[in-house]
């Protein structure tokens, strides 16, 4: 479903992603891990068409949008949850979400949606009335995954979803991943919970100072060394 | 060193800290924990300067700070890093920590002689004179670090400063505040979702939960509470341990 | 005291080329008058000293301090008019002029600012720009200012160093040059000081500011008081270089704004960018309306000009300055 | 009394043209945080395309307004696509300076063309048309004028706040990036709000040329109303730019009456002394 | 080769006085182009020369600058033409403010600066001795405006039977805020007080208004039923559409010149001028008593498109007083010049100006370098949009009756 093919990425001339090659295809759940600042966050800007890689292509259901205009990439069905969650700040919770269903016509599925998103967490829709700027940091994760859910995306990619959210939702976090997994979701997710984003995800890539250095199943890379080693710590 | 006492902040009808009280001693390392919109930030806020309490006491070394405006909680000896970096994106590394030093010299000299110090103690003096916006994040949180230990604090408090690093990370970050802890005798409380950082370093724990303090002791035993984890562990740590 | 000297007249902390390229253009400055005997060419390098004296003075609060103010005219019409009216009332010499007119443009922005720091961006880039337009109603409006009549400074004949007064404009050269470089080494000094890290620090971040210590409010304060004294050192030279000056004059909005541009193409934040913004823009302006002005169809020179402008802003809104940087970090990479 | 409640019409009936200028200016800085210091040089060509439909072609003025609409909705996007984009990247003083170029090249274009000459419109059904109220006379053309303004702004308001496109704008003028992310057309909100912005100024415009003259130099002073009416109602508020308009045709009326070398300082003043005590204006978030 | 004497002319060619400025340009033009070519028939000596004789024909060569409308502008174009372009003299700059600085340059340099168009009194009061006027000043016109008035009460008026006093009286003045309008304000508040005329509405408004509705409804609120103006062309056109539009009924109006005699005032509100006057320096039915202006007229008009009006007029005299003193002078020297020009005596006959002649001297107490000779006309619009500026002041020199009362707006 999507294929990015050695791509290279510069900002103001500096690179930041110097070979960068993974593929996600229909109905998986795939995990990128890295080191800070190894180039994961720009490779979904790359794939959303928010920075424009300098080589290297990227397909998505075998077309190439490696120069495409964000709004026609997430109008082919990309969504992406940005790491900086990105919240419209003087906008109701609401409004927020319903902006994510902005490329939806049908009335009625957006309907669902929200009562899906309000769903999984019970706490935006207590807050629905309020601004997206005043909620709690966790809140507003909560918020920005919620609006990632406004419509059903083919391919849904999660930069950090768990940054700032306590351990009880972090659980529940991953539980939902797994659980749109199963519905069918496609997801490529980003995340520095190695261990349990590994433990939930099909297949899985490391990056290293911009370049993919490791590919393998979930769980097999959570028991290699270099996983360990390098980001467990152990 | 820290006293709060009956503190309150309401955001309108909204109760974002009701009625907290706690101690802390000098050289301790405060943990604080509790679900997303616990009104954890809401109280670093309030002891920093940033929201005028609504009703309370907060006693710094036996002065009533509460509502001091933040730059004067600084000059008292508290300083603060934020949720969600504020890093100055025009000036480079070694400037911004030397606006942190500036805080107790008036000596440009003295204040970068200062600031390489701390860059150099935290492994950043090759990153001195670029600009911040285009580090990592986790270098960024560093920076975040050193220019708050620069204004030469008692009490440091961190909001969040583990967010978005890897347990590898969080690692070295626990060891290099423990370092400045012991070398400049700093007092610490900080908030966290990350238990491996915050269950680690802190020698007492509170809990919050919707703006109140529902528990408060050393870490194992608040971690074993049932409303603790009900509230805000969840089960994996439970079963854990 | 020999680390104060240092700090205003040294540029250790800037790299060789910099401290190369200043020299050269003191050079050049000195010897300008001789080499260029062409009044025109005389009279733009004057105004370039003037504006690029404007631009320094702007930069603090626009450059370092990341405020957009569009109403420095009104501090340059203190200046000038505290000049221009000590002479004709009193006959106070030129010398003793200054001071007071800093003072006086000081003491208003100090008043001021307490209310304008309220507002933000925009907000404060329009009120400021309000402000000047008021004072400069009130000046048309006062009789004791000389009302729209404005101001004139009799003449004197010869070189006349207590008025300040020459028939030639060699003089007005070194003049305008010596107060350059007064408010030049000021700002040396200024960049490196507690203060000038304070003021960048609060354009950056303010909260972040405000956690290192700094006392937001008063630092923009501050700055904006300095900034408000430095425009009128120009004012009080425009009122003995022109020897006449009313509000339209020394007061419009046209003046503000191309104060600001001055900034901006050169480069905000930088000593450097005034000096380069004025360099570009005054000759540019004066020998366009020089060259194209005047024809049979009108509005040439205006539209060359807006279209040099909009260039710049599109292609390098950081100022000529950031484009220099660049290259030469390129070049030592 | 009498001459209280006609000023009082004065103030308003004017108040809602400047409102109309304000408008666009007002969403255009919504959208994408910009001041546009051409916007009065619009306003113009407004005025110069009513003056040349009525002077060559003999058309009314009335009919000239779709025209002089639909001339504002082009010149606002060509300006965004070939200008503005480029400098919505830089600071606010490069955004300020680059407007300001547009200003200088717009007006002395032209003089360049329609030479410095002041100009007006002499034909019309309405122009030059007293109507007589009673205790009141107004040109029939101001209360036209004014039933437009209000129209115009009904249906620029219920696009905003009632439409899905309007959502996208607002979500464009809060976080662009954001608002890409969620399949939103950021450069074609910007462009259709320049083109709705050059639109309404440039409806003002051929209503204004019904009793206004026309003049290379006429935009500045319009542009400087303009912006403290938007800043006065809160930069990006329909309604603080209705209200503020109607405030500021007010001032100028009463003012006029008591010192008129000042009104303009009145309107200065009002916006500090409102700004001071609400900074984002009447009705800014 | 053909010699060649350059004189630098600075005006307002643009910003908000450039219709102005043009006409002034024009009216520059023309002279220099009847010094420097033979234009048989005009009945002036200037006409008959081809270049300058006492130069032996040297051309006439106007080097333009824009002020800018600008007084720092205006001194460096100055100081341009002054040094760079080596003008043998300098002529200019309409508003006072720009002449103020310009001719402190010509002062410096010493060089001659003729003044043909600005009227502010405190010009020739500052002791110049490089600097000559040739138009009247406001002082002047003031006076013209008051014999004006005391003449229709005293029935002096061509077709118009006495006006008693209270007729006319309060006066209601409006005068923009700019150095000219103050100057204006405070002369006709200075007559009036002498003359024994009421005010009973007097202000300063902001020029270049977006609005004058409120200003407008303050002189009618007045009840006075004489209006006098000092505006410029934008505001003065705001005036007349916002009188009209409250259906205002004064017996007279009378404008102070600049805005009220550009060509932009009457072509903009057409039908709507008839009844107003304006103090002025020329007209194009001079002709009827002056048969040489009727003839530059021709020309001007064959240019130009419009007729010669008191702007052109003012610079064209400018120019023809530049070339009689040269060619008294019979040098470029500026010492030379200097002396030619005071010692100038242009007679009336040889102008097209309806006046007495050209002569600098001290017409008016703390005058210098002025000239005493000048005189002022009021015109009357009458029979607009076709009509023309018919002379009704002096009333010995009227062209046409005076239409009294002002009939109102239809
Ligand atoms: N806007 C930017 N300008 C300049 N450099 C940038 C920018 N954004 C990222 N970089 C650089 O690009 C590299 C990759 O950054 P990226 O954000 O993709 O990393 P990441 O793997 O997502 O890290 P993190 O865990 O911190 O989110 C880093 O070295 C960073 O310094
Ligand atoms: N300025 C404000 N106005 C209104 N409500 C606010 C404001 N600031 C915070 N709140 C609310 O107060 C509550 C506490 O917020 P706070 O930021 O203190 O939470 P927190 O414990 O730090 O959460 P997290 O762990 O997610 O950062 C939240 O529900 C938030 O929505
Ligand atoms: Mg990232
Ligand atoms: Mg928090």
């Amino acid at each position: 479903m999507l294929k990015v093919d050695r791509i290279q990425v510069h900002y103001e001339g500096i690179p930041a992603l110097h070979e960068v090659s993974l593929e996600v295809n229909q109905g998986e759940l795939v995990v990128m891990v890295g080191a800070n600042g190894s180039g994961k966050s720009t490779t979904l800007k790359a794939i959303i068409g928010g920075v424009t890689p300098v080589s290297g292509t990227i397909l998505f259901n075998e077309r190439e949008i490696t120069r495409e205009e964000t709004a026609k990439i997430v109008r082919m069905g990309v969504v992406y949850v940005p790491e900086s969650r990105r919240i419209f700040g003087p906008l109701t919770v609401e409004e927020n979400l319903l902006l994510g269903a902005f490329t939806s016509d049908s009335e009625k599925e957006v309907r669902e949606h929200l009562e899906h998103v309000y769903q999984l967490f019970p706490r935006l829709k207590e807050r629905h009335k309020q601004r997206g700027e005043t909620l709690s940091g966790g809140e507003q994760q909560m918020l920005a995954i919620g609006r990632g859910l406004m419509i059903r995306p083919k391919l849904l990619m999660l930069d950090e979803p768990s940054l700032g959210l306590m351990p009880k939702l972090v659980t529940e976090l991953f539980k939902t991943i797994s659980l749109l997994k199963e519905e069918g979701y496609t997801i490529l997710l980003v995340e520095q919970n190695v261990r349990e984003a590994l433990e939930i995800a099909d297949r899985g890539y490391i990056l290293q100072t911009g370049r993919t250095i490791h590919s393998g199943k979930g769980v097999e890379l959570l028991q290699s060394d270099i996983v360990k080693k390098a980001f467990l710590g152990l | 060193m820290l006293e709060v006492k009956n503190l309150v902040k309401a955001f309108g009808g909204l109760v974002a800290n009701g009625d907290i009280s706690f101690e802390l001693q000098e050289g301790e390392v405060l943990g604080l924990i509790g679900p997303n919109g616990a009104g954890k930030s809401t109280l670093f806020n309030c002891i920093a300067g940033y929201y005028k309490p609504t009703a309370g006491k907060i006693l710094f070394e036996g002065k009533d700070i509460a509502g001091w405006p933040p730059h004067l909680v600084t000059r008292e000896g508290i300083a603060r890093t934020f949720q969600g970096m504020k890093i100055m994106p025009n000036l480079t590394v070694e400037e911004n920590v030397m606006i942190g030093a500036f805080c107790r010299t008036n000596e440009r000299q003295v204040a970068k002689k200062e600031a390489r110090e701390i860059l150099n103690l935290m492994g950043l003096t090759e990153f001195g004179k670029e600009l911040p916006s285009g580090l990592p994040i986790s270098v960024q949180k560093r920076i975040e670090l050193a220019r708050a230990i620069a204004t030469k604090p008692k009490l440091l408090m961190l909001d969040e400063l583990a967010a978005g690093l890897n347990p590898l990370e969080t690692k070295e970050i626990i060891r290099t505040l423990q370092r400045f802890k012991e070398e400049r005798k700093l007092t610490l409380f900080l908030t966290e979702h990350v238990m491996e950082f915050i269950m680690t370093i802190s020698e007492r724990v509170i809990v919050m939960a919707a703006g109140k303090k529902i528990a408060e002791g050393r870490p194992e035993e608040v971690a074993r509470q049932d409303k603790v984890v009900e509230a805000y562990l969840g089960e994996r740590y439970a079963k854990g341990r | 005291m020999g680390q104060l000297l240092t700090d205003i007249f040294f540029f250790n902390d800037r790299p060789r080329f910099e401290r190369v390229g200043f020299l050269i253009f003191i050079l050049i400055i000195l010897i300008f008058p001789w080499i260029v005997t062409s009044a025109y060419g005389r009279a733009v390098a004057i105004k370039f000293l003037l504006f690029a004296l404007f631009g320094l003075g702007w930069n603090l609060i626009g450059g370092y301090g990341g405020q957009v103010d569009l109403g420095q005219a009104k501090n340059v019409g203190f200046g000038a008019y505290a000049t221009a009216l000590m002479i004709v009332w009193w006959k106070v010499p030129f010398w003793l002029t200054i001071i007071p007119g800093m003072i006086i443009a000081a003491a208003e922005s100090f008043a001021i600012a307490y209310p304008m720091f309220r507002l933000k961006g925009h907000y404060f880039a329009i009120a400021t720009l309000c402000v000047a337009l008021v004072w400069k109603e009130l000046f048309i409006f006062w009789d004791w200012t000389g009302g729209a009549r404005g101001v004139e400074i009799p003449i004197r004949s010869g070189a006349d160093f207590v008025y300040m007064q020459f028939n030639s404009p060699i003089y007005y050269h070194y003049f305008i040059f010596f107060l350059f470089l007064l408010q030049f080494f000021f700002m040396n000094w200024f960049r490196k000081s507690k203060l000038g890290y304070a003021v960048q620090a609060v354009r950056d971040n303010e909260e972040a500011a405000a956690s290192l210590g700094i006392n937001v409010y008063r630092t923009k304060v501050v700055n904006y008081t300095i900034t408000g004294g430095l425009g009128a050192l120009g004012g009080s030279f425009m009122a003995v270089y022109y020897l006449y000056i009313d509000p339209d004059a020394v007061m419009p909005l046209d003046l503000s704004i191309l104060i600001a541009m001055t900034v901006m193409v050169g480069g905000a934040g930088s000593i450097w960018g005034p000096i380069i913004g004025a360099a570009i823009l005054i000759p540019l302006d004066m020998y366009l309306g020089a060259w194209l002005g005047a024809q049979k169809r009108l509005g040439i020179d205006f539209m060359v000009y807006a279209v040099i402008m909009m260039v710049i802003a599109a292609k390098e809104p950081r100022g000529i300055w950031g484009i220099i940087e660049r290259k030469i970090k390129k070049e030592t990479r | 009394m009498e001459l209280t409640a006609q000023l009082l019409v004065y103030g308003v009936l004017m108040g809602l043209i400047f409102a109309l200028i304000a408008l666009g200016l007002s969403l255009i800085f919504g959208v994408m945080n910009i001041v546009n210091f051409a916007h009065g040089e619009f306003l113009m060509m407004g005025m110069y395309i009513a003056y040349l439909l009525s002077t060559f072609l003999h058309l009314d003025p009335l009919i000239s307004l779709p025209i002089a609409a639909g001339a504002g909705y082009l010149l606002g996007i060509g300006s965004y696509h070939i200008l503005i984009h480029r400098i919505l990247r830089g600071p606010m003083v490069a955004q300020l300076f680059g407007t300001f170029g547009l200003m200088l090249f717009l007006r002395y274009l032209a003089m360049y063309i329609f030479t410095p000459d002041v100009r007006s419109v002499k034909q019309g059904i309405l122009v030059g048309k007293t109507l007589s109220m009673g205790w009141v006379n107004v040109d029939a053309s101001k209360i036209f004028s004014a039933g437009v303004c209000l129209l115009a702004f009904a249906a620029i308001y219920w696009m905003i706040y009632r439409t899905k496109l309007g959502r996208g704008l607002r979500a464009t003028s809060i976080d662009a990036e954001a608002a890409k992310y969620m399949g939103i057309d950021t450069k074609g909100m910007n462009a259709l709000a320049w083109g709705i912005g050059g639109a309404t100024v440039a409806l003002a415009g051929a209503l204004l040329a019904h009793f206004y003259y026309v003049t290379p130099t006429v935009g500045m002073l319009f542009t400087l109303i303009a912006f403290a009416t938007v800043a006065l109602g809160g930069f990006g508020s329909i309604l603080g730019a209705f209200v503020a308009g109607i405030i500021i045709g007010l001032i100028m009326v009463i003012s006029g009456q008591l010192v008129s070398e000042l009104k303009f300082s009145f309107i200065y003043v009002v916006y500090f002394l409102v700004v001071v005590f609400r900074p984002r204006g009447l009705f800014g978030w | 080769a053909q010699k060649e004497v350059k004189i630098g002319v600075i005006l307002p060619l643009s910003g908000p006085l450039a219709p102005i400025g043009k006409s002034l340009k024009e009216g520059a033009e023309l002279a220099a182009d009847i010094v420097n070519k033979k234009y048989p028939g005009i009945g002036i000596p200037i006409a008959e020369w081809e270049g300058i004789p006492g130069l032996g024909g040297a051309k006439i060569k106007l080097i333009f600058s824009d002020s800018r409308g600008d007084p720092a502008w205006g001194a460096e174009q100055a100081k341009r033409l002054i040094e760079d372009e080596k003008v043998v003299g300098l002529m200019g700059a309409y508003q006072s403010a720009v002449t103020k600085t310009a001719s402190v340059e010509a002062e410096r340099a010493g060089i001659p600066f003729v003044n043909p168009d600005s009227t502010s009194p405190d010009l020739s009061k500052r002791g110049f001795k490089w600097f000559w006027r040739v138009t009247p000043h406001e002082t002047w016109f003031t006076r013209d405006l008051f014999d004006f008035l005391d003449g229709l009460v005293a029935g002096k008026a061509q077709g118009v039977k006495a006006v008693p006093k209270s007729e006319l009286e309060p006066l209601a003045v409006a005068a923009e805020n700019t150095e000219w309008g103050a100057a204006s304000l405070a002369e006709i508040e200075k007559f009036a007080k002498e003359r024994g005329w009421k005010i009973a509405e007097s202000f300063k408004y902001p020029h270049k208004a977006t609005d004058l509705t409120s200003e407008a409804r303050k002189l009618t609120a007045s009840k006075a039923p004489t209006f006098l103006f000092a505006s410029y062309v934008s505001d003065a056109i705001l005036f007349i559409k916002a009188l009209k539009e409250m259906k205002a009924t004064p017996r007279l109006i009378w404008g102070q010149n600049a805005g009220f005699i550009q060509p932009d005032f009457w072509k903009t509100l057409g039908a709507d001028v008839n009844g107003i006057v304006s103090r002025d320096v020329f007209s194009s039915v001079l002709g009827k008593v002056k048969p040489e202006a009727d003839r530059i007229n021709k020309i001007y008009k064959e240019r130009s498109g419009f007729d010669f009006d008191g702007s052109s007029a003012r610079d064209f005299i400018g120019v023809q007083v530049w070339a009689h003193a040269l060619n008294a002078a019979k040098s470029t020297d500026p010492k030379a010049l200097q002396k030619a020009l005071n010692e100038l005596h242009i007679p009336g006959k040889e102008l097209i100006m309806p006046w007495k002649g050209v002569k600098f001297g001290s017409p008016f107490p703390g005058d210098t370098n002025q000239n005493e000779l000048g005189s002022g006309i009021i015109i009357q619009y009458q029979g607009y949009p076709d009509g023309k500026p018919e002379i009704v002041f002096p009333f010995e020199m009227a062209t046409s009756r005076l239409i009294y009362p002002f009939a109102g707006w239809k």
